[in-house]
């Protein structure tokens, strides 16, 4: 088969992409873990590593531009290197999400609304991430529009448990001190956020999910 | 081209494995092939060389130690007698044929080019006639006089027992039939020539062929096409055999005065004097030559000289 | 919008295709002639042999004249002696077949390696500015007329060169010769054999010497491995041709080579070629119908079948060297 | 430009063939229908069925002997002139099968302008080439305008405005196929073909080439054969590949073609990994 | 010139990117607008504005694809697409944040927290995105770095006014009911979200300087 | 190959020519140092200065006339083969300059392969073919295997292996230019020309021949001039652009000249906006 080289670079491109987003989901399974157990090094870790992600970032879109200057890509090897163009934006932004995870648990003591179950969430914003890139990786076309109802679930979630952050925080009102309050309240600005931002990782998966599917079937529903 | 003869001492590590090669032998064998083609091209140059002395020392050998006469030679018609004896109504006759020669060739032998490249379908009968033609082209030229000899000298008028007899119409048929193929293959070439891009511009303009033809093709063939018949009548004219096979009077005592009446030309009438054994009529023979040669050099040099015009607007 | 009618025909256009139709015949005519006159020699000539062989020729036969027999076909191609002016004539022609052979054949070992040499020479080796006047040199020289070379032999090669160079030897060499007509005929085709092979030496595509070039050969490894062996077919055509052309020679060979019809292979001695016997005849006053005369016709009928022969080669050799590379 | 190319709508149904039976609409100047064509016994063209759209540039693009030449060459009937060629079913231009019988292709030509791949002046002057196809077509009137016309067109007056009478050979191969282009275009043909008109250039002459085709399209429908798969993709409207064995594969918006081929073997040909 | 089509049309994208930041930084004035004066028309016709500006955001990414398949762009002309494929998708979020200052604007009541002032905050950032987008129209590089010192600048506001919510939150602990209460966090809650998305559009428009600079000079010091 | 993609180093200092004293460091192979080039009166090259690495693909682009033909045939001599061609300054082949009088080009173009544009096979057989070069310069033990080495290396050997008897003009064209290929690689030379090898293909044959010189760069070093330059920028490591005039303009790593050029010329030529 000619331009074998070529092929070859696709290849990876897209493995890289995929080991990106390894990348980013790990910081992200340690950011949360880090929030859960209030582990500063862990934390401090997940901050660290995004200069990592960003590396990586770089690097692949480089090799997107050099393949699209170098090799005039058309057609599906062209909707491929956009895909991964653009999905690396969102991964890369998902390791933010990651570091943002990282610096609350530095400033946060974590000792309020227990009942707010954020590694849930986080696990579930994890899962629509790792399913994106299933199916950018597997090029599956189903699970791009389960991606894309599973924000709706998320994003209620959301709603839901910020709600419940406001109405606990209405409740717990009996604060000792000023000081106390304001532990209290940061740590609910914090948590929501934690939440906030656990809805923006789904955002992102539903982002990768629908550039995938445009990559596969040139159908630009899911964008928008 | 004695890199093998290593003259320095080697400096860099890179020059001590650099193109470790002998070719000294190889060398060798290419300068002895090499004398070898230039003694054998310059043999032929050296045969005209000693040709056109030859032909000139003989040619001033008579003038000079026979009193040859070059007025004489060149105003006077053959005879018997050496002194009396000129070249006249050979060169005459020759002027003549060359004239009907050209009158019958040119026409036919560009039409037939043109039919062939231009307009032939590529079938069988086509084939055939270019076959025909790269046949006809090598047909000795006394098979030419051989076939006018038979079908008009001797043709005889079934009514009036009248024959045609060497005329000499009939000498400019046998030279034209003999010139015939090379002007077609000329104008063939020069046609040729015509890119095939510019016939289909033409065409895909909404030209029909013979617009082509006329319009653009012919006029880019022209200086080839006349080149061609120049070279080919100044084959003709030193032509000797089939003048002889159609009955040309050896010596031209009488210019002729029509294409009906009886001939002589410049190459019969050398051949005449040269086979003689008389001495004079061998200078005669050289100076007639020198004639000939010079005559057929300057068409040569037109059409060299309208070969090169045409080759550099192209 | 629709288009009505055929938009696709006008007078002007209906008006120029006749005239192309009229003029395109006008040109097959013209090709027709070179057709009939292969006819006409076929046909002249084996109408008038027959009558050499029958006594009446062939389209008399045809149309009812009585045949009889004068020369036998095997007498005429395998007699040895030819002798029509004699008390007791005889036609064999084979002494005549015998001469044009040796002039042949002597002339194809001067023109075969001199004219290859040349042509490699020119195409391989010359500067441009030697090429500019060795070719045209080499152009003169075929374009010499015959008749100068037959008198170029008889009075400069037979007395200036082979006299005294064999007479060195104690060789005895007649006024005409054999010898000089090779010499003359080889010199005269030399251009054929050059000029022809250089054109397919010529047509080989400097890609393909430059590959060689490329891969570090000298001049001559291209020279002798690359170009000869590409254009093979090529010079194999001009060899054809200059022996074609040797057959057929008939002015240098009558006056160098002489009317003396023989069965030898001395190339010293005065020969009688095919044409040479032609001119003779000719020339003589023999009259219309005689059996003399009409022996013109049957060796000009074999004269023309031999060069047939080698012209359908040449022809067969050059159509393959022209499709090689294209 | 760049808006047209956004708004193009692609004519969807060329592959059914049935919509043909009310073969010209405005839109469509040249149509094929099940057009097959043959050298001898092998087939070049297997059942063609295409519209050219007017004032637009077609491009043809397929692998080597694929057929784009005999099937540009099927339109202007230059495929008259090949012996053992043989053509069937439907060409039409302006809705006339131009293989009918009453059918003239020498009018047709006339029609119907065509450029070649080797830039092929004829050896006259600037002026002569220009105003030849005028001349033949017997529009002699207002010569000096038209010939001024078509070389503006051809974005070549500019060049040789003080030399018509020095000869065409003398230009450079660009503004010698840009004058061929002119000498196309000066008896005002409807359809201009091109087969592979930039091949023979260098790449500044040929983007000049390419400007001028999007130009010529304005005024003219242009069909254009191509090798290069880019050049395709950077001047035509809408791209017909045609895959080895004369077949048409995909026709359609030339974006689309380049982006969402329909067809796999299409997309395995464009991105390369055919064969 | 040769390729004259293509010019115009990268001159096009370029325009067109141009005015794709006019219409977001329009709706985003409007959204602020809307904030400030509860305007709920104003704010109904940010959040349906949005469809606009995805349909020019999609439009402007198809002629990128476009040029890049049928163009085969390189050097300046690639880095101007591959600048204007990014940037498309910062100013497409802008565009998101503008919506949900329309949101915002239909739930709160916007009684409280007077004194912090979102509408200078909004001001600044905004300024920052007309910055960036002067810096891609005029290939401008001293702009580029600008707008990255500006971001700072932003970062520490939005810090400070965060805090000053939290404070006044405390310090306003004497609420009459729960509703009230609950009122207060909801509009607390929706200001810090406010401020952070604020926040994020000065992000963004470092992005568009980062891409811009990296367009003009390939220089990609700001991609992170 | 993506990976070294991003890691090559781009020799810097070419363009000072004062570092080149030290002439071979092990990474170059050829290298030229203020090369002038006349024909007649006309320069072709003014002053290039430039260094070629081992073992990797460099491509020379620029437009038409600019001198990369002129440019490749000085570095085997082959210029030697044309009339009144001047050459001046110094090319250096492993740090030997090649136009010191004691260097036979004979033995020069032993070491330095070429191929040409066109595929240009001997009338010879496939075997003949491959195995002339190695005959020439006596390299005749083993022949069978050399052969068979170089077939497998120009990716031909699978093709051909039941038919190295028949003519190698038999082959398709793409298959001829391998064939070619073969046939410069089988005397193993250190460095390989090639101008425009694949601008007379078809763009499947084109790409085999692209892969087939990645595949080389692993073993050779390859010297490609292509008038094609997506073509330069899919297969080369790096990349000098000439300019008219005979002015090396650029010279540097591939994509940094096609996605950041340093000149604006270089920038003008390849986004296409020159002339
Ligand atoms: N004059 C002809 N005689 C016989 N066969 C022909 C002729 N012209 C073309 N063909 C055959 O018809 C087929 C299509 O040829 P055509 O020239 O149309 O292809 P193409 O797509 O234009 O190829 P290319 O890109 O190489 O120009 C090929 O298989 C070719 O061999
Ligand atoms: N044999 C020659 N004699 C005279 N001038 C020459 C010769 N070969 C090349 N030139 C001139 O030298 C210059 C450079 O030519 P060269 O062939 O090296 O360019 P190039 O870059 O390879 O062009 P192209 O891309 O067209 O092959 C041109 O101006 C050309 O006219
Ligand atoms: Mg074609
Ligand atoms: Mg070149
Ligand atoms: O750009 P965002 O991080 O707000 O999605």
């Amino acid at each position: 088969m000619p331009r074998e080289d070529y092929q070859q670079r696709l290849a990876k491109l897209q493995r890289d992409v995929v080991s990106m987003s390894d990348l980013v989901l790990e910081r992200l399974t340690m950011g949360l873990e880090a929030l859960e157990t209030k582990d500063e090094d862990l934390a401090w870790r997940v901050i660290d590593g995004d200069a990592e992600v960003n590396e990586l970032y770089l690097e692949i879109e480089q090799e997107c531009v050099d393949l699209i200057a170098l090799q005039q890509p058309v057609a599906g090897d062209l909707r491929l290197i956009a895909a991964s163009f653009k999905i690396i934006t969102d991964l890369e932004r998902i390791g933010d999400l990651a570091t943002n995870l990282g610096d609350y648990t530095l400033d946060a003591q974590r000792t309020e609304f227990q009942q707010v179950d954020v590694q849930e969430l986080g696990g579930f914003a994890q899962e629509m991430v790792e399913d994106s890139m299933r199916a950018y990786k597997d090029e599956d076309v189903d699970l791009c529009y389960e991606i894309d109802a599973a924000d709706d679930v998320l994003d209620d979630k959301c709603e839901r448990l910020s709600e419940l952050v406001i109405r606990d925080l209405i409740q717990e009102t009996d604060v000792d001190s000023d000081e106390e309050a304001e532990v209290m309240l940061k740590e609910a600005t914090r948590l929501l956020l934690t939440i906030r931002d656990l809805e923006r990782v789904g955002d992102h998966a539903v982002n990768i999910a629908a550039r995938t599917l445009y990559m596969i079937e040139s159908d630009d529903e899911l964008i928008w | 081209m004695t890199a093998a003869e290593a003259p320095e001492a080697s400096t860099t590590e890179a020059e001590d494995s650099w193109l470790d090669v002998d070719l000294r032998w190889e060398h060798l064998k290419g300068r002895l092939f090499l004398a070898g083609c230039v003694a054998a091209s310059l043999f032929g140059v050296f045969v005209l060389a000693l040709l056109i002395a030859d032909v000139l020392w003989e040619a001033i050998l008579g003038v000079v130690q026979h009193d040859v006469s070059i007025r004489t030679f060149l105003t006077q018609p053959a005879s018997r007698h050496a002194d009396q004896a000129g070249f006249y109504a050979a060169i005459v006759g020759s002027v003549w044929l060359m004239i009907f020669t050209v009158l019958l060739s040119f026409f036919i032998g560009v039409g037939t080019a043109v039919y062939l490249e231009e307009f032939a379908p590529d079938n069988r009968w086509t084939r055939l006639i270019e076959a025909n033609l790269a046949n006809l082209a090598g047909v000795p030229s006394i098979v030419y006089g051989l076939l006018v000899l038979a079908a008009v000298v001797n043709f005889t008028n079934p009514l009036t027992g009248g024959r045609v007899g060497p005329i000499l119409l009939a000498g400019a048929v046998a030279l034209a039939l003999l010139i015939t193929p090379i002007i077609i293959v000329a104008s063939q070439e020069a046609l040729r020539g015509v890119p095939d891009g510019v016939r289909r511009g033409s065409l895909a303009t909404g030209a029909t062929r013979w617009q082509t033809v006329k319009n653009v093709v012919l006029p880019a063939a022209f200086p080839g096409i006349l080149t061609g018949t120049i070279l080919a009548v100044a084959r003709a004219i030193g032509e000797t055999a089939p003048l002889i096979m159609v009955g040309a009077i050896l010596t031209a005592r009488r210019v002729p005065e029509g294409p009906f009446d009886t001939f002589g030309s410049m190459p019969t009438m050398i051949y005449y004097w040269a086979d003689r054994p008389e001495i004079t009529f061998h200078y005669l023979a050289a100076l007639g030559i020198v004639v000939l040669l010079t005559i057929l050099i300057a068409m040569n040099g037109v059409a060299v000289y309208l070969r090169n015009k045409y080759e550099t607007q192209q | 919008m629709s288009y009505d009618g055929n938009p696709l025909s006008g007078d002007g256009v209906a008006a120029d295709n006749r005239r192309n139709r009229r003029v395109r015949r006008v040109f097959l005519a013209c090709a027709a002639v070179t057709v009939a006159t292969t006819l006409a020699i076929f046909a002249v000539l084996l109408d008038n042999a027959f009558s050499f062989f029958y006594d009446s020729r062939l389209h008399e036969a045809l149309l009812g004249a009585a045949v009889e027999a004068r020369v036998g076909f095997v007498e005429f191609l395998t007699g040895t002696r030819w002798a029509p002016y004699h008390a007791y004539p005889d036609y064999g022609v084979l002494p005549l077949v015998n001469g044009t052979l040796m002039i042949t054949v002597g002339a194809a070992f001067i023109s075969i390696p001199i004219g290859t040499a040349t042509a490699l020479y020119l195409s391989e080796y010359a500067s441009p500015r030697v090429r500019g006047w060795l070719k045209p040199t080499l152009e003169v020289l075929a374009g010499v007329p015959t008749i100068v070379y037959g008198f170029f032999a008889i009075s400069f090669i037979t007395p200036v060169f082979v006299r005294p160079f064999f007479g060195f030897f104690g060789v005895s060499v007649d006024y005409y010769n054999a010898f000089a007509g090779i010499v003359v005929v080889g010199i005269m085709t030399i251009p054929i054999v050059a000029s022809i092979s250089e054109d397919a030496m010529n047509a080989v595509p400097d890609d393909l010497r430059n590959a060689a070039y490329g891969l570090g050969a000298t001049k001559r490894e291209v020279s002798t491995h690359v170009v000869l062996p590409a254009s093979v077919s090529g010079i194999f055509a001009s060899y054809i041709l200059a022996v074609s052309r040797a057959i057929g020679e008939t002015m240098a060979v009558t006056l160098a080579a002489g009317y003396q019809s023989r069965m030898t292979a001395n190339p010293f001695v005065e020969i009688q070629t095919m044409t040479a016997y032609m001119v003779q005849m000719a020339r003589s006053e023999a009259s219309i119908g005689t059996i003399e005369y009409q022996s013109l016709f049957a060796v000009g009928l074999l004269l023309f079948l031999m060069t047939l022969a080698m012209n359908l080669l040449n022809d067969w050799m050059k159509r393959r060297y022209r499709e090689e590379y294209r | 430009m760049a808006e047209t190319d956004l708004d193009i709508e692609v004519d969807g149904d060329e592959g059914t063939g049935d919509s043909l039976e009310t073969a010209s609409t405005p839109e469509t100047v040249v149509s094929t229908r099940n057009l097959d064509v043959w050298y001898g016994e092998s087939q070049a063209l297997q059942s063609i069925s295409m519209e050219v759209p007017r004032n637009q540039v077609t491009a043809l693009i397929g692998p080597s002997g694929c057929g784009k030449s005999t099937f540009l060459r099927c339109i202007n009937r230059m495929n008259d002139q090949i012996d053992g060629c043989r053509v069937e079913g439907e060409v039409r231009f302006k809705g006339k099968n131009v293989y009918d019988g009453d059918v003239d292709p020498v009018a047709l030509r006339r029609k119907i302008g065509q450029v070649f791949q080797k830039p092929n002046p004829f050896p006259k002057s600037i002026y002569d080439n220009v105003a030849y196809g005028l001349k033949i077509q017997g529009k002699t009137d207002d010569l000096d305008r038209r010939v001024e016309q078509a070389l503006k067109r051809a974005a070549l007056w500019s060049e040789v405005e003080g030399q018509l009478d020095s000869s065409g050979l003398d230009l450079s191969g660009g503004q010698q196929q840009r004058l061929c282009i002119a000498r196309a275009i000066a008896p005002d043909p409807e359809v201009i073909l091109m087969d592979e008109p930039a091949s023979a250039l260098d790449p500044v002459a040929t983007s000049q080439i390419e400007d001028l085709i999007e130009e010529l399209a304005e005024d003219y429908t242009v069909l254009i054969v191509t090798h290069n798969m880019q050049q395709a993709a950077r001047i035509s409207d809408h791209t017909a590949v045609f895959l080895t064995g004369g077949v048409l594969e995909e026709y359609g918006d030339t974006a689309q073609i380049f982006e969402n081929p329909d067809s796999q073997k299409v997309e395995d040909y464009i991105t390369g990994k055919f064969g």
